[in-house]
């Protein structure tokens, strides 16, 4: 049982966390827009995250923390 | 629950101002990932160079200098030679390293300086807006070689790390890549091994980080990473180039 | 009296062309012009601007300090340059991007939904040609078919198709802003 | 030829080809990577050839070969990389070789930043590099003007087998104005001392600033300075506007003269009768034209107007010798002045006088 | 303690070393290569660190660095490599550090040659580098001078987190005279900006000189300015000699100050009476003294005496402001004026008046 | 009789600067002998260094530039780009091409340059009274280690040769000695390919030459040569390091 | 049968030439000095020279000229 | 008056060393004085030379343009600077190795076989110090002791063993020239 956090005002949108999650549960909220006028990242189905921390590991922008 | 990832110490809480996706910021974090596990921020003291990295003096949580371009190797050596017990590390682009501070860094390795250096080569002027670096790719189309890189008039893309690695004061040198985790995850490993030959007083060391513009290469960074796969890697071989023990 | 403008937005927005184009206009009708960018390190993202200044005699500083009309094209803009405009001067607002509305009330304000428009027109990056559009026909300053022409000289004939689309936008913003629709 | 829109770094490097300029050796920097961008462009469809150098020390070491050679050569930055390019301008300077050196300045000292400013000023006029010499340093004050100085520029540096600096600002370097190249066909002179090989019979020809000998040196300095003689006599450049009665005259080159005809229509409007000399050479200085309005009655004093701390203000006060008071106003860092602040200063002044 | 005979070079390393300096980083150039072949052989000795750089350039970024680090540091050279050193100087200026400059000026431009020249006035003085800045500029005239001048040059750059440069010449640092060292006990300021490792708590320590807002950029040149105008008040030094009732007054600093004063005393056998304005800070300028003397009604005039072609000069007529002709002596490219010929130009310039 | 053995035409009749024994006047004597046999003389144009070679210009009889020192390579591209059918060649000191000059060299070499340089090792600063040199010897005592080199804070000598011999753009690169007349002979013949390989446009060609100074090594010139054979050549070996065809 | 020509005023006594002549016949003239103030090297025994000219290309001076 | 003095030679023979010598003692006596050499890349065999002053009051340029003394140790030496003497100057010429006269006859002349007296003293090296001696001597105006001190402070205790020949090369040197034997 795991859990990300999202920084969602740091996200640039660059889409590099939705690569790499093994559980492809990162996605592009395209819904909303943060002050730095960016589709932020968010979760979907968090259950399945199992913290594996690939998300957080190659986000440049330091968005994400892991929990687990 | 305990965390698995958070923000380094090491890390200001200043957030990067870097594009979207590029990987100056997950090198910046794993140096500072580093400086935390080995426990030496207190005695740290880091050089930026000037490139996209010129603002690296608000990011790393240490003491700082910002150095004239490609001339962050002389300014290490004349922090070290007064604090020789004190951590010093330089972070460098290719355009500030390998072409207008090439000297600095062929004599500071020559002299083996106890520093650190993290070479970021991203095969680009990034800040200026994507001029020719010394490593940009034959064929490699920017604001300078716009018909793409010839080498009859511009030469071959330069190997830095091959050429210092012929040195006698080098004691560490290793090519890496951040595209995927487990690049990302060896990185690491070599920044922290770099890191601690400075420790051992063993010499100079280098880690060359294969990085990406997608600003200046025109692409999407998930387009850049996959670039740097395909195309950096083969032309610039990942591993150890020199290591002493 | 001398036209000096500012447009500003995104860094994707097409501001800059935007000026160039009206600059271009200006000179093909024999007017005094300059083109004046914000330059720098400026990351994609960030807010991107220039001053462009129309004028019948010698223009000293091409930097506009009293903006006679200003197009902003994001909130950061219309934040940022609002105290700029002399008073009477032309605002001209993307709603599109823009959910706030003028602070000042001593100004002359439109607001245009340009990226819809552009959207409806099926290529949003004619939102910049919709609130050009706009400012030619409130100002009546510089003719539309300079503009029209510049862009031709721009684009090139490689590019000619896409004439018509750029057309179509400019006469949308015209249209919004006729005397028939009140300024809100 | 039909006007077309610009900007002043592209002028720049347009010009420099249509004056026959075939070789550029340089090194990117932040304001006028325009300037690199178009000669790669360009040079090779002319035939020419481009090389982006490793450092400045080196491209302007590239220009100092490439123009023994023989060939019109240029190179441009911006100023922490001029400051690179010192040793290397004396040396062409002292080996009299002639070529064209553009700054498009930008703040400092240091990294400083990279916006619009004239702080290197002393520099380029009383010499950044070390011993006796001087260079034309010309002071564009529009894109067409960008255009015009650098093709003289090219012709004034072969006459006098001396270098020739372009000292724009990053304003002038970014904006676009329309813009007419002359169309004069370039003859450049012939170049007999040129190292292109050497025939035999022919004398060797040697490109070279060492004088070991202290009284060979001293002769040789003495030589370049007849030449500074000449050029103070015939290149010698300035615009004068307004100033017949004008209380007090402004003295300002490039960008910052543009901003004081602000400050004269401004001041007109206002019922006060300002002046402006702006120097379009700034070495050699325009003194002679700076002491003859001095002397006229209706100029009451002189406000000398940079963005800097105040440099050319030397030269002013040089010029006026003391007959007429001289006032400074500045901003600098990449600050641009304004008019209306320039215009309340001068008030202030008059309340003075 | 008591007198020793030493070269003006070694007097200069072993002032440093007595003034707590400890790290030297330089690169050898004629004719100042007696100071780090003396710093080589004493630092090791005192825990300090010596190490010729692979350049000029790396060398000035060596002194950046461990100035920075919180040291006393120092580099020399000569003409063509101070102008190397020129971007870093401007580095160091914004990034407020402090450091010694020693140029032992040659004859150039270019290569040029070796002997003694005064001909890096302008770039000492205005400022080589680019930017709005100035350093303190020391003018030693003697062994004994080159000895205090370099032990205070310490203390000053402290002060003010400024470099202060000496500006001396071949003659100087060749010569031998007899000198005594301040035996002064050293006490360097706390430098609590030094970055020597970030303790927890602690504010962290940047040093840096890049300011990318222009607003900010201006502020910091501002706050340099205030320093500047403290410099002017504090630390001006000028020697005046022979002064009173003097007819013509020579202003000249370094080594020709000492010619000047043979000049004065054969002028005075001929029954002229000769002054001589001595400044030992060339930055900041003694334009005050001189002022005051040109209002003397007994001094009819000036001569600036040099080893250039006339740098100086323009100081000293900015000080006089045109109150008294001021006339120029010079010799150049490594000529040393001979003290009967200045007297012979004086006597001209005499009917003149 | 005939002649078999005269000064070169590509010598000037102006007697030589250099100290008695100095081996710079031999390795002047070869490149001159070099460019009459390959009848180049017209069309060479040499670049002098700032070092004791500083005078070249005044010996080789062919078209020349004094260089600013290190640069000389940065000079040699200006003028080649303009005159791609000349030969030229720079001539350099160690401490001009080793310290100073290393980035010059580094990009020539890198952009395959077709140039031939002459680089002159004689592990000391001669011109300015003996000061250490990159290249000089651990425990050499000079005006500037005058506890002898120390490899802890000056480094170790560098091998220019191995080292550029990394690069791309390199054609040819020897290491030779003139210090007896079979290696005088063998330089010869290095020194002579290096120009065909710019006249064959093939790259960028150098050859490194172990040298001496007498004066500033404080031996006879007989010593001189003994020295160099016994205390450079086991460090600094001789031989191809690098050749394309 | 060969010989030897000396530009004595060009010598500087540097000993060199005298350490490679398979012959032994290179000598320096202690008798006499140039105007550069050195013992200029010569020949004795010319008949035994077999023109070599081992002795004219260790020359760092060029005072060296042979004939054959 | 001021003892205005140069000395020259090649580069081996010690002007340098002479001149400092005499400069050291000079300062023990508790004069002004100054030395200056000759510098540069002067390759071996070239002329070396130096200027000492020794004065009872303040010293200006070091450069002696006007000679009351020359100490010529070579020929080229002679030529070059016979021209600097003052009327009534010394001229002391070292006759091993300079074979011309002085060609000037309103000086004061002595030639002296320094090479020679040095060889038989069993140390050519110190022939500057017979040329010193005879200096001293015509001139007195500094003590043979301070300038034997001074050769103790420089040579240091490791080479005591020199002093005594020095010091009996000095005092031949000073006896050549005693009024006893004529000026040629
Ligand atoms: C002396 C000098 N020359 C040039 C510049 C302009 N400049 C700033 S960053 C840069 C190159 C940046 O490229 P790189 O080092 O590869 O870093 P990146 O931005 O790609 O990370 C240049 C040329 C400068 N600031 N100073
Ligand atoms: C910019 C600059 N720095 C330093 C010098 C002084 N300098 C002249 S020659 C030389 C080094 C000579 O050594 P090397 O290159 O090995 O040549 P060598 O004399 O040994 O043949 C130096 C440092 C200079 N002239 N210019
Ligand atoms: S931690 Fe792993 S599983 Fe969870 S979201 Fe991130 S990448 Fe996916
Ligand atoms: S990697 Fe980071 S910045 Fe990029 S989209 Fe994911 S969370 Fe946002
Ligand atoms: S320009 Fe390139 S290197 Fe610089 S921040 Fe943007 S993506 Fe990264
Ligand atoms: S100093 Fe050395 S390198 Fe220079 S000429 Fe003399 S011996 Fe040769
Ligand atoms: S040529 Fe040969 S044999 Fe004859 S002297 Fe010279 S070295 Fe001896
Ligand atoms: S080698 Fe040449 S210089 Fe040396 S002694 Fe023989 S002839 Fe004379
Ligand atoms: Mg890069
Ligand atoms: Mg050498």
């Amino acid at each position: 049982m795991a859990k990300v956090i999202f920084d969602e005002e740091l996200c640039k949108g660059c889409q590099l966390c939705t690569t790499v999650c093994p559980k492809n549960i990162v996605i592009m909220d395209t819904k909303r827009i943060n002050s730095k006028g960016y589709h932020p990242a968010t979760v979907i189905e968090m259950d399945k995250c199992i913290g594996c921390a690939f998300c957080a590991r190659i986000c440049p922008d330091v968005v994400i923390e892991v929990e687990k | 629950m305990a965390k698995v990832f958070e923000r380094p110490k090491a890390l200001t809480d200043k957030p990067f101002h870097y594009c979207p996706g590029c990987t100056h910021g997950i090198i910046h974090c794993l140096i500072a990932e580093v400086i935390d596990e080995l426990g030496i921020r207190e005695k740290t003291v880091g050089v930026a160079p000037v490139g996209c990295a010129v603002f690296a003096y608000e990011y790393f949580n240490c003491d700082m200098h910002e150095a004239a371009h490609g001339r962050a190797p002389a300014v290490a050596t004349g922090i070290k030679r007064v604090l020789p017990d004190n951590v010093v590390f330089t972070y460098q682009g290719d355009g500030d390293l390998a072409s207008i501070g090439i000297a600095e860094i062929v004599h500071a390795a020559n002299r083996g300086e106890k520093i650190t250096t993290i070479f970021v080569n991203n095969a680009i002027y990034g800040m200026t807006g994507g001029q020719m670096a010394p490593t940009s790719l034959l064929g490699q189309v920017t604001a300078t070689s716009p018909y793409g890189r010839d080498p009859e008039t511009e030469g071959h893309p330069i190997k830095v790390s091959e050429m210092l690695a012929t040195l006698e004061g080098v004691a560490y040198i290793e090519r890496v890549s951040v595209h995927d985790i487990r690049n990302i995850n060896r990185a690491k490993r070599a920044i922290k091994k770099a890191f601690q030959v400075q420790l051992e007083g063993k010499g100079f060391a280098m880690i060359e980080v294969l990085s990406t513009c997608p600003t200046n290469w025109g692409m999407t960074p998930v387009e850049s990473l996959k670039w740097v796969k395909e195309n950096m890697i083969p032309y610039y071989p990942l591993g150890v180039k020199k290591e002493v023990d | 009296m001398a036209q000096e403008i500012i447009i500003s937005g995104f860094g994707g927005q097409g501001v800059m062309s935007m000026g160039q184009l009206l600059t271009y206009a200006g000179m093909l009708e024999g007017k005094h012009v300059s083109w004046l960018p914000s330059y720098g390190p400026e990351m994609r993202g960030g807010t991107a601007n220039c001053s462009v200044i129309l004028a019948d005699d010698m223009i000293g500083s091409p930097v506009v300090t009293e903006a006679t009309a200003l197009m902003a094209m994001n909130q950061p803009s219309l934040e940022k340059f609002e105290r700029t405009l002399i008073s009477g001067g032309l605002l001209i607002v993307n709603s599109s991007l823009v959910n706030k509305k003028a602070i000042r009330d001593d100004i002359d304000v439109y607001y245009i939904p340009a990226n819809e428009i552009a959207d409806q027109l099926g290529n949003i990056r004619v939102a910049n040609m919709v609130m050009l559009g706009a400012y030619l026909e409130k100002t009546r300053g510089i003719a539309p078919d300079s503009v029209m022409e510049s862009l031709r000289a721009v684009l090139g004939s490689s590019k000619e198709h896409l004439i018509p689309i750029n057309r179509k936008a400019l006469e949308m913003g015209a249209g919004l802003v006729r005397p028939a629709n009140q300024p809100i | 030829m039909a006007k077309v829109l610009m900007k002043g770094n592209e002028a720049i490097a347009e010009a420099a080809i249509k004056a026959g300029c075939r070789y550029f050796f340089g090194y990117p920097i932040t304001p006028q990577n325009e300037i690199p961008a178009y000669m790669a462009k360009m040079l090779p469809k002319v035939g020419g050839s481009f090389i982006q150098a490793e450092s400045e020390v080196s491209a302007i070491n590239m220009v100092y070969g490439a123009a023994g050679a023989g060939a019109r050569v240029m190179t441009s930055s911006s100023s922490p990389g001029i400051s690179l390019k010192q040793e290397g301008i004396s040396y062409i300077v002292g080996a009299e070789l002639p070529c064209l050196i553009v700054n498009i300045v930008r703040g400092g000292p240091g990294l400083g930043g990279i916006q619009p400013a004239q702080s290197d000023y002393f520099q380029a006029v009383k010499g950044g590099g070390h011993g006796d010499y001087h260079m034309v340093v010309l002071a564009p004050a529009s894109v067409q003007e960008m255009a015009d100085l650098v093709m003289d520029g090219f012709d004034i540096a072969d006459r006098y087998r001396n270098p020739v600096m372009v000292l724009g600002d990053g304003m002038l370097g970014q904006m676009m104005e329309p813009v007419e190249f002359q169309e004069k066909d370039i003859l450049q002179p012939q170049k007999p001392w040129a190292t292109t090989g050497n025939r035999d019979g022919e004398a060797r020809r040697i490109i070279n600033s060492l004088f070991i000998d202290p009284q060979g040196l001293e002769e040789h300095v003495l030589k370049l300075y007849k030449k500074y003689e000449a050029m103070k006599e015939n290149e010698t450049r300035v615009e004068c506007y307004n100033c017949e009665n004008a209380e007090i005259i402004i003295v300002a080159y490039g960008t910052t003269a543009r901003i004081a005809k602000n400050v004269i229509q401004l001041a007109a409007q206002e019922g006060i009768n300002l002046g402006l000399i702006r120097p379009v050479t700034l070495w050699p200085f325009p003194d002679k034209t700076i002491g003859k309005w001095a002397k006229k009655s209706h100029t009451k004093g002189f406000l000398t107007l940079e963005m800097s701390m105040g440099q050319m203000v030397e030269d002013v006060r040089l010029s006026v010798n003391g007959t007429k008071p001289v006032y400074f106003y500045g901003r600098t860092g990449g600050m641009v002045p304004m008019p209306r602040a320039v215009l309340e200063e001068i008030k202030k002044i008059r309340e003075g006088i």
